[in-house]
Parts: C-alpha cells; sequence; structure tokens
C-alpha cells in the first residue's frame, strides 16, 4: 500500500496522476449510469457517512474501550487531510460563480445594451489583477507587482474601506429614522441605545459628573449604566438568544445529516 | 409648526453632510482640549503600567496594521510616552509586517521627543508572523529561544533592555493593541498561567466584547480605540497638548452627540405632529 | 508607460484610492455612473482576485505542488470530485452534483456536536450563578435575579409551539421581548464608534495621504486646467441630470 | 475554549442526547399524524403581504441570503426563497437573487428553477436573476446596492447570515421605498435589520421559517422538539444555579458538593 502511496516522480508520477484522472473519469461515467431510483439512497448514504466523521472524532473519547492503541481516537489523525482536501475541492468551485459572472457581463458586452461599457469594465479589471498577480509571481520584472500594488492597495482595498465606511452614515440615518417613541419596544430600543452613545464619550458621561465616583450613588453615574446595560441586560438577552439558535441549528444539521429535511431543494427528483 | 414637522422628516442626504462635517471639524482644527473625565478602565490601565517595578519590562504587543492605524497608533504612542516617562523599559512584538514598520517609526519618533535611546530604554523585536500562542507560551519559558535578534538584526543578548531578560520572571506586564480577538490568546498562554497584568487596547469595534473580561478581572485596564487613548494622554499631562488622539476623540463625541440630537428632534416633531393627529409618512413600524 | 508606472507608483496607488472612495461616497446622494462604474470595477477585481488568491494561497501550494512536485499523485482525486460539482450543468446528470453537495452538507453537519459543545457549553456554565455566595453584595445578588429574569423571559419568547394562552407564559414572552429589544438598543448604542472611526480612517486617509499629492500635483499648470474642465463638466453633467430626473420622476412615482 | 477536553465527556453525551432525542422523537410522532401549533410570527406572515405588494406596484423583488455558504443557514435561507419565489412565480412578478457564494449559487439556481416549475410556469424563469456577485464581502454588498436602485426593487428580502453589510442593504432599500423583511442568527446584525426594515425575525424564529411556511409535519415536529430542546437547557442552568448557591447556604448537605462539582467539571465557566 505505502508503495502505491508514493511519493513518486518523473515518468512513473504522470503516469499515476493519469491514471487517478482516468479512474476518476470512468468513476463519474458509471455514476451516470446509475438509475434514478437508487440516486437518492446514494446521496444518502454519503451524507451520513460524511456527517459520521466529524460526530465521531467529536464523540468518542480516546479512552473508549474499542480504541487499543495508547488511547487515541484515529479519525483525529485525519482531520488536517480531510480539512485540507475540503478546502482544495471546495476552490474548484469558485469557478462556477465566475462563470456566471462571465455569461452575464459577456452577454451586456456582445449585446451593447445600457451601460455595456460596465460590463466591459468588469472584464478590463478582472484581466488586469489576474494577469499581475501571475506575473509577479512568474516574471522577475517589477512592473506586474507595481500594477498589482496599484490594483490591490489602490483600488480593492480603498474600495473595500470605503464601502465599509457607508455604514457610518447610514447608521446615522437609520438611527434618527428609526428611534421615535411609536411603541414601547421601539422606545426602550432607543433609550438603551442612547445611553451608552452618551456613556461611551467622556462628553457624554459629563451630564451626570456631579454625582460622586464611589458609594451608592456612583452607579447612577451614565458610564456606570453604560457598562451595566452592556455586561447586564445586554449579555442576557443575547445569551437567551444565543441557545434558541444553538438549538435550531442542531436541529437544522440533525434533519440534513439524516436527510430529513424537506423543502423543494430536499424533496426534488434526481 | 412648519419646522417641528420638517424636524421629523430631515432628508438624508442633509444628514450625512451634517455627520461628515461633524466628524472633519475637529479632525482639521485640532482642539487642543482633552476630555478631562477618564473612565475607570483606562485609570486601571494607567495604574497597572505605571506600578510596574523598574526591573521588569514591559511588552508592547502590536497586532495592528496600516487599516486601524488611525485607533492603534494613538493607543501604541500614548501607552510608549508613559513607558518613556517613568524610564520603565520595553519591547514592542509586531504581528504584522506594515505595522512592524509603523511601530517602529512611532518608537523613533517619540525616543527623540523625550531624548531617550534605542536598546537602552526600548527594543524593537520585529515582525513576527506566528502562530501567536506558540510564540507566547515559548518566549515565557524561555525568552532568548523564541527572540534571537531585534529588528535591526542585533543580537538580543547585546541589547541592555533584553540582556537580563530569561522568562517571565522579568515580564512586569503586557499590553495587547489590536484589531482582532487576538486578547484571548495572551490571556491563556500568558496572564492567567502566570499572573501578570493585561492592558487591553482593542479598536471600538472589539471593545464591548471586552466589558465582561474587564468585570471579572482578567484583563486589567483597557483603553477603548482612540477615545482611550485620548483620554490616557490627559493622565499624562498632556491634556493641552494638540494631538491627532484628542482630535478624533473629540470627533467621535461630538457624533455620538449629534446622533442623540437628532434622535430627540425626529421625537419632538414625531409628539407633535401626533397630538395634531397627523399620521407620519410611511408609518414604519418594527417588529 | 512601464518605466513611468515603476516611477509613480505611489502617487498612482494613492490617487487610485482617492478616486475609489469619491466614486463610492457619490452614491451617498444618489446611485450614478460613477458609482457603477467602480462597483463593476471592485467586482471584477474580487472575482479576479478570488481566482489569483486561490490558486496562489490554497491550490498551488496544498494540491499542485504536493502532487506534482511532492510526488503525492493521489491528489488527483480531488480534481476528479471537484469536477463533480459542474455536473450541475448537465441536464441529465445533475445529480452528481448533488453527490459532492451531500458530502460537504454532511460533513458540516458532523461538526454539530462539537460546535455546541465548544460555543455553548460555555455559555450555559457561565450562566450558573450563585445568588448569594461569600463577598457578594446584595447589588450583585440584585444583578443576578435580573440576569436570570432577562434570561429567562427572553427564551419564553423563543417557544413556538406552546400556545401562548397560558397567561404566564404569554406576560413572559411579551417581557421577553421587550428586554431582547434592550439587548438590541445596547449593540446599536456600542457599534455606532466602531463605524464612525471607519469614516474617520477614510477622512485621514484623503488629507494625510491624498491631500500632499494634490499640493504637488497643483503646481503643474496641466492639472489646474484639468481639475477646470472637469468642474465645467460636472456643472454640465448635473443640469442634464436634472432636467432628465424630473423626467423620470413622474414615471417612476408609484409610491 | 482553552483548558478544556477535545473530546466529548458524559455530559455532552447526555445533554446532546437529550436534545437529539427529543427533535427526533418530535418529528416521528409528528409524521404519524399528530397535530402540532405553532405560535404566529408576524415577520413571516408579512412575506406574502411584501411580495403582493411588488405585484401591484409591478416592480421587482430581492432576495439576498447575505454571505451564507452551503451550511445550514444557507439552506434555511433557500427555503424561505422557494417560498418567496412560488409565489412570485404565481403573480408573474421577478425575483432577483445575489449571491456570494458560489456553490449556494447554483443551489439558488436549483430552488428558483423548481419553484417556477412548480407554479406550472418554468419559461417564466430567468436565469440572469439568479447571479453571482462576489464573494468578498462589501464587493457584494455594493453589487447589491446598484441592484436595489437600478432595478427600482419594490420588496427586499434579507434572510441568512449578515455580517456589517445588513446596514448598507437595509437603508439603501429604505432609500428606494422598498417594503423590507429581514432575518439573520447573526444577533450581532439584528438591531440594524430592526432598524431598516419593516419586519425583522429574530434570532432562531430564522431556523423555524421553513417550519412555519410549509407546515410539513416533519419540519413541525423538530420545532417541537427544539422547544423541549430549550427546556432542557433551561432546566440545566436553573440546576446549576441551585447548586452554587446551595453550596454556600447549605454546603453539609451531602449531595449538594458533588452536584456542585460535577456541574464545574463538565461546564467550563467560560464567560
Amino acid at each position: 500500500m505505502a508503495k502505491i502511496l508514493g511519493p513518486h516522480h518523473g515518468w512513473i508520477l504522470a503516469a499515476y496522476i493519469v491514471g487517478a484522472m482516468v479512474s476518476g473519469a470512468i468513476f463519474l461515467a458509471l455514476l451516470t449510469t446509475v438509475p434514478p431510483r437508487y440516486r437518492k439512497p446514494i446521496v444518502m448514504v454519503l451524507t451520513f457517512l460524511a456527517g459520521l466523521f466529524y460526530s465521531l472524532e467529536f464523540l468518542l473519547p480516546p479512552e473508549a474501550w474499542f480504541f487499543v492503541k495508547p488511547n487515541r481516537n484515529p479519525l483525529t489523525d485525519w482531520r488536517p487531510f480531510v480539512g485540507t482536501l475540503t478546502q482544495i475541492v471546495w476552490s474548484f468551485a469558485l469557478l462556477l460563480g465566475v462563470w456566471n459572472l462571465f455569461q452575464i457581463h459577456g452577454k451586456a458586452v456582445v449585446k451593447r445594451g445600457p451601460g455595456w461599457y460596465n460590463s466591459a469594465a468588469f472584464f478590463v479589471a478582472f484581466a488586469a489583477i489576474v494577469f499581475a498577480g501571475f506575473a509577479k509571481d512568474m516574471s522577475r520584472s517589477t512592473a506586474p507587482a507595481q500594477l498589482y500594488t496599484i490594483l490591490f492597495k489602490g483600488f480593492l482595498t480603498s474600495l473595500d474601506a470605503t464601502m465599509f465606511s457607508l455604514i457610518a452614515f447610514y447608521i446615522v440615518s437609520a438611527a434618527y429614522r428609526a428611534f421615535r417613541v411609536r411603541s414601547l419596544e421601539a422606545a426602550l430600543m432607543m433609550s438603551a441605545a442612547g445611553i451608552i452613545m452618551l456613556a461611551l464619550v467622556p462628553v457624554g458621561a459629563v451630564v451626570t459628573n456631579w454625582l460622586p465616583n464611589t458609594g451608592f450613588l456612583s452607579i447612577f453615574r451614565l458610564e456606570k449604566i453604560g457598562y451595566w446595560l452592556l455586561i447586564g441586560p445586554n449579555m442576557a438577552a443575547q445569551r437567551a438568544i444565543a441557545f434558541g439558535v444553538a438549538v435550531g441549528g442542531l436541529a437544522m444539521s440533525l434533519r440534513i445529516w439524516l436527510s430529513l429535511e424537506r423543502g423543494s431543494f430536499f424533496d426534488r427528483q434526481l | 409648526m412648519g419646522i417641528l414637522a420638517r424636524l421629523q422628516n430631515i432628508d438624508r442626504r442633509i444628514l450625512y453632510l451634517l455627520i461628515a462635517l461633524v466628524i472633519a471639524a475637529p479632525l482639521l482644527q485640532r482642539p487642543r482640549r482633552h476630555p478631562h473625565i477618564i473612565f475607570s478602565e483606562v485609570r486601571n490601565a494607567y495604574k497597572t503600567l505605571d506600578t510596574v517595578p523598574k526591573d521588569k519590562i514591559v511588552i508592547l504587543s502590536a497586532v495592528w496594521g496600516p487599516g486601524t492605524r488611525a485607533e492603534n497608533e494613538p493607543q501604541t504612542e500614548a501607552l510608549m510616552r508613559h513607558l518613556f516617562m517613568r524610564g520603565t523599559k520595553f519591547v514592542v512584538l509586531s504581528w504584522d509586517p506594515l505595522g512592524s514598520d509603523l511601530t517602529y517609526d512611532d518608537g523613533l519618533r517619540i525616543q527623540r521627543e523625550m531624548g531617550k535611546q534605542y536598546g537602552r530604554d526600548w527594543v524593537h523585536l520585529g515582525y513576527n508572523p506566528g502562530p501567536m500562542y506558540t510564540v507566547i507560551s515559548g518566549m515565557a519559558k524561555g525568552f532568548h529561544q523564541v527572540f534571537k535578534r531585534d529588528k535591526l538584526g542585533t543580537p538580543l543578548t547585546k541589547l541592555p533592555v533584553t540582556m537580563g531578560v530569561k522568562d517571565y520572571r522579568q515580564i512586569g506586564a503586557v499590553a495587547e493593541i489590536t484589531p482582532s480577538g487576538t486578547v484571548w490568546t495572551w490571556i491563556a498562554y500568558f496572564n492567567t498561567p502566570y499572573n501578570k497584568p493585561l492592558v487591553y487596547c482593542p479598536t471600538a469595534v472589539m471593545a464591548a466584547e471586552a466589558y465582561p473580561f474587564l468585570d471579572s478581572g482578567q484583563i486589567s485596564g483597557m483603553l477603548n480605540g482612540v477615545i482611550g487613548a485620548a483620554q490616557y494622554e490627559t493622565l499624562l499631562g498632556m491634556e493641552d497638548k494638540r494631538t491627532y488622539a484628542a482630535a478624533a476623540s473629540w470627533a467621535l463625541s461630538s457624533a455620538h452627540i449629534f446622533i442623540i440630537l437628532l434622535i430627540i428632534l425626529g421625537n419632538l416633531g414625531y409628539a407633535f405632529m401626533k397630538r395634531k393627529g397627523t399620521r407620519e409618512q410611511g408609518g414604519r413600524r418594527i417588529g | 508607460m512601464v518605466e513611468w508606472l515603476a516611477k509613480n507608483t505611489t502617487t498612482i496607488t494613492i490617487w487610485a484610492g482617492a478616486l475609489s472612495t469619491f466614486a463610492i461616497y457619490s452614491v451617498l446622494y444618489a446611485e450614478n455612473r460613477f458609482y457603477r462604474l467602480f462597483e463593476h470595477i471592485f467586482i471584477g477585481l474580487s472575482a479576479g482576485y478570488g481566482v489569483y488568491i486561490t490558486w496562489s494561497e490554497v491550490l498551488r501550494p496544498k494540491w499542485w505542488q504536493p502532487m506534482v512536485v511532492g510526488g503525492k499523485w493521489y491528489w488527483a482525486f480531488a480534481a476528479v470530485l471537484g469536477s463533480m460539482f459542474y455536473f450541475m450543468y448537465s441536464k441529465k446528470d445533475a445529480w452528481i452534483s448533488r453527490v459532492i453537495f451531500g458530502l460537504f452538507m454532511g460533513l458540516a453537519a458532523g461538526g454539530m456536536f462539537r460546535e455546541f459543545y465548544e460555543i455553548y457549553f460555555p455559555q450555559m456554565g457561565a450562566s450558573m450563578k450563585p445568588l448569594m455566595a461569600n463577598g457578594m453584595t446584595i447589588w450583585d445578588s440584585v444583578n443576578v435575579v435580573i440576569f436570570y429574569v432577562i434570561l429567562f423571559a427572553s427564551m419564553s419568547y423563543f417557544f413556538f409551539s406552546f400556545e401562548h394562552k397560558n397567561v404566564a407564559l404569554a406576560k413572559s414572552a411579551a417581557a421577553g421581548r421587550w428586554f431582547l429589544m434592550i439587548g438590541f438598543g445596547a449593540i446599536f448604542g456600542a457599534t455606532v464608534m466602531g463605524r464612525m472611526t471607519l469614516f474617520i480612517g477614510r477622512f485621514n486617509f484623503l488629507i494625510n495621504d491624498w491631500g500632499p499629492q494634490v499640493a504637488i500635483a497643483w503646481k503643474s499648470i496641466w492639472f489646474k486646467s484639468f481639475v477646470a474642465l472637469l468642474f465645467l463638466a460636472a456643472v454640465m453633467l448635473i443640469l442634464i441630470f436634472k432636467s432628465h430626473r424630473k423626467r423620470k420622476v413622474s414615471t417612476l412615482d408609484g409610491k | 475554549m482553552i483548558g478544556t477536553t477535545p473530546y466529548a465527556n458524559p455530559a455532552v453525551w447526555i445533554v446532546e442526547g437529550l436534545l437529539v432525542f427529543f427533535i427526533l422523537y418530535k418529528i416521528l410522532s409528528a409524521r404519524r399524524g399528530r397535530e402540532l401549533f405553532i405560535r404566529r410570527i408576524p415577520g413571516l406572515s408579512a412575506l406574502d403581504e411584501a411580495v403582493g405588494r411588488a405585484t401591484e406596484m409591478g416592480r421587482p423583488m430581492l432576495y439576498a441570503p447575505g454571505l451564507s455558504g452551503l451550511d445550514i443557514v444557507g439552506l434555511q435561507s433557500m427555503a424561505i426563497l422557494s417560498h418567496v419565489v412560488r409565489h412570485a412565480a404565481k403573480y408573474g412578478t421577478r425575483v432577483i437573487v445575489p449571491l456570494a457564494d458560489p456553490v449556494l449559487y447554483t443551489v439558488a439556481e436549483e430552488v428558483a428553477k423548481d419553484a417556477y416549475a412548480a407554479e406550472g410556469v418554468p419559461e417564466q424563469f430567468n436565469p440572469e436573476d439568479v447571479r453571482f456577485l462576489s464573494d468578498r464581502q462589501f464587493a457584494w454588498a455594493s453589487g447589491v446596492v446598484g441592484i436595489l436602485h437600478r432595478e427600482q426593487v419594490a420588496s427586499a428580502f434579507y434572510f441568512g447570515y449578515y455580517y456589517a453589510e445588513s446596514l448598507i442593504l437595509a437603508e439603501n432599500g429604505q432609500m428606494i421605498g422598498a417594503i423590507q423583511v429581514a432575518g439573520t442568527p447573526a444577533t450581532t446584525q439584528i438591531p440594524f435589520f430592526l432598524a431598516s426594515c419593516d419586519y425583522t425575525i429574530i434570532g432562531d424564529e430564522y431556523y423555524a421559517a421553513s417550519a412555519y411556511l410549509s407546515r410539513e409535519p416533519t419540519l413541525l415536529g423538530s420545532l417541537v422538539g427544539q422547544d423541549y430542546g430549550k427546556l432542557v437547557i433551561v432546566g440545566l442552568i436553573v440546576l446549576g444555579a441551585v447548586g452554587v448557591t446551595l453550596k454556600v447556604l447549605a454546603p453539609d448537605l451531602p449531595f449538594v458538593a458533588w452536584l456542585n462539582d460535577l456541574f464545574l467539571k463538565f461546564f467550563p465557566r467560560g464567560l
């Protein structure tokens, strides 16, 4: 077995790789011949088996009686491999999205509909950074690296940061519009937000600066109230949500693992 | 009446322009005044670093890079100033390749201002790619096994600051200056096991999550974003200096106050319209 | 061209950053052509960057090099698995993509037991607070009681299958919703400062990095005339935009 | 978490076992045809209203699953998507679905296609309406903002995993006057949806959505089981709290110390 796994080099390696590809292709071809009524059970069984990996890896402690060798859960050793494999296979899916982008923007450019030049700009930007990236790693010239800096640092990170910072503006308009005393709920949310906004800045804390810094009255100082709101009621409420989400997530995972999930994607004929 | 009615429907573009002005004005004008209210977590941070014994060093762990310079640089500078002022020796440890250069430049600038000397008063350990927990736990057991040379390539055994540092025993405190959730690594691998105080300097986004840890004492003090840095500068006696931290702290304060004023104005308009019996536009509901 | 690029990389990078910043901020006024162009550039760049980074940081070091240089030929099977995604484009054999989906969903679902333990067990542990203990003041006890009231009331809001005919449960659920709103308000208030500093970051970039570049460029007569032209063009565009919008409003005003 | 074993301990087997038991037991009993009650969730009832409004105005709708991938959050989003698209197909209204995950994109396309087919109008499905934008957070957000404005959508739905971009989308939707419904398991983003959307579903109402919309016995049963699961958690916390309190009040009771040690051992006191 170890001999087959290699590592191999030169022609033998090439032969092995081609062999793996061919056997893979044969396997896929075989899959296409599976009659429809067996398809769903196959997917179900594979989903279940895949789910077993991480479940058993966690649920079986190394000291369990059936692990003979000095207390190891053998699945744990496979974790890095499965992690890498997942990442690699997942990477192949990226082109699905890129392909869709190409289709939509390609059509726009070919048709010359309104705004086609935007789609053209999409292709230019795409090609430029792919070229600069790969050329930077392959050629010895510094020009691609500089182009890459301009595209990545000049455009991409600036666009990222600016888009993110738009929230600074939107948070103002959202607060202004939403925080009206229409209902008890809105009023509660508004008050909590207002107190914490005041409490977090020294200028706001001036409001209650006349209160003593220690003793009973000090708990009414704004920064203390804000702090209390954050670690008291806020944490309790967040934890209540967290427990609900935890159980909901567990239930949904369980349904998917055991193929009990219902809904269009899962009810479909294969 | 026209004004009050209009107050609850200010055009959002005006709001955007106003908030931009509210933030930009202090940044451009650079007011001289520092906040004179100091939050207890900032005071505790100051006390922590102020009580480090003279024969021990402080580690400034800088995780930040250019992305969060606006918040983390003032914090780093304030801490450096304090340590120089007290004559406590410190080392800077950077986890970001670009941040490593930035913190080095900061140190050089401040040492010039305060008449201090590299190597004698402080040392920059350069960029460390991590992983953080191995570096930290290794450093606690053998400082010189983990760190061999400083940023310039000088062996650490030749520099006065680091010469005598063997392990955790010569380390007095740690300050973590970070834009991400890295502080737990320090807590778990260094500060809790060896019972060392930790000063936490997060960005404002991260600060909210830290309050429970302040409460439990796992973090001894905190500088919340640039506001914390400005308050720290006040404690350092810089209240009438024009610093960036003070300006940014004013900008943030006025932004908060501006939003609260807006909420009040909107509610005034709302209350007025409701009394008049007119339904407000849109009638959006929360729920 | 290449030389000019090499000499002025920093300058161009800063100008590109400023241009991008203005393009995105222009959407605060209204969606416009300038924004649209940069939106497409943004999507193009991030797609291209995704392709490049996926290859250079995942596929090349973790798949290609171990396989071709390291001689681990069996990694070729990963490509076979990866190709299964693409069967979704086939009408007849789309089910093969289901196989790989199923594998991934299974793997993700299998992690649930560990995730539940690692994330939520400590939270349960932290929720078991003593009502009274040595060194706790009355105020601390009151806080613990408040904690439990809020926790259980908020949790009762999330009971879906019990009819809220039970008055106690209905009241508790209603109160729970109020407590949740206080929590959400707290999150909102605590987030504002972080978001404002994002804008300060952009502002600093414009003033401290781009400002000096503008000052340098301003020295050249070409730049001055270019700015003048740009200004004229902007004025004309605004005039055109305004007359255009008046027409548009009448057709779109369906609200 | 630090200081805990990386493997399951008896407490994990008991607690997770109880949860799994209740969920599966209730699913099975629901499948055998037991009538189950489920309370009203206003945000989900509003979905149909929002679809109706877009139809009235003759403008398209937007359904954004956030940054979710092919995981439980994304799949739940797809279940809600299926409901929305089926309604839309009934009235012949367009639904634009921008995605941030290449794999979820393929799933969304299938879901949309199926939904049109189920309503008997497969020809109405326009593959360009389900589109992948970008897997980069803010590039995706910029694209969705563009779509919101250019298509002048009448209704917008945000169901999935959201990060900071939540407010960017919701405020732009608000600007164009769209009726907006949102739901996310990301607690930190709920306040922003609450502020800018007309209806927001909170916390695990998100996971209740598919059961609520489809009234499928399996899903309803699971929902009831989840409620029992939450009761288990409440019970545990109460037991633990009583334990630690009694340790101070009555340290001599025999079982108290034992109970206390048990909880301390198996429930790490993180914060």
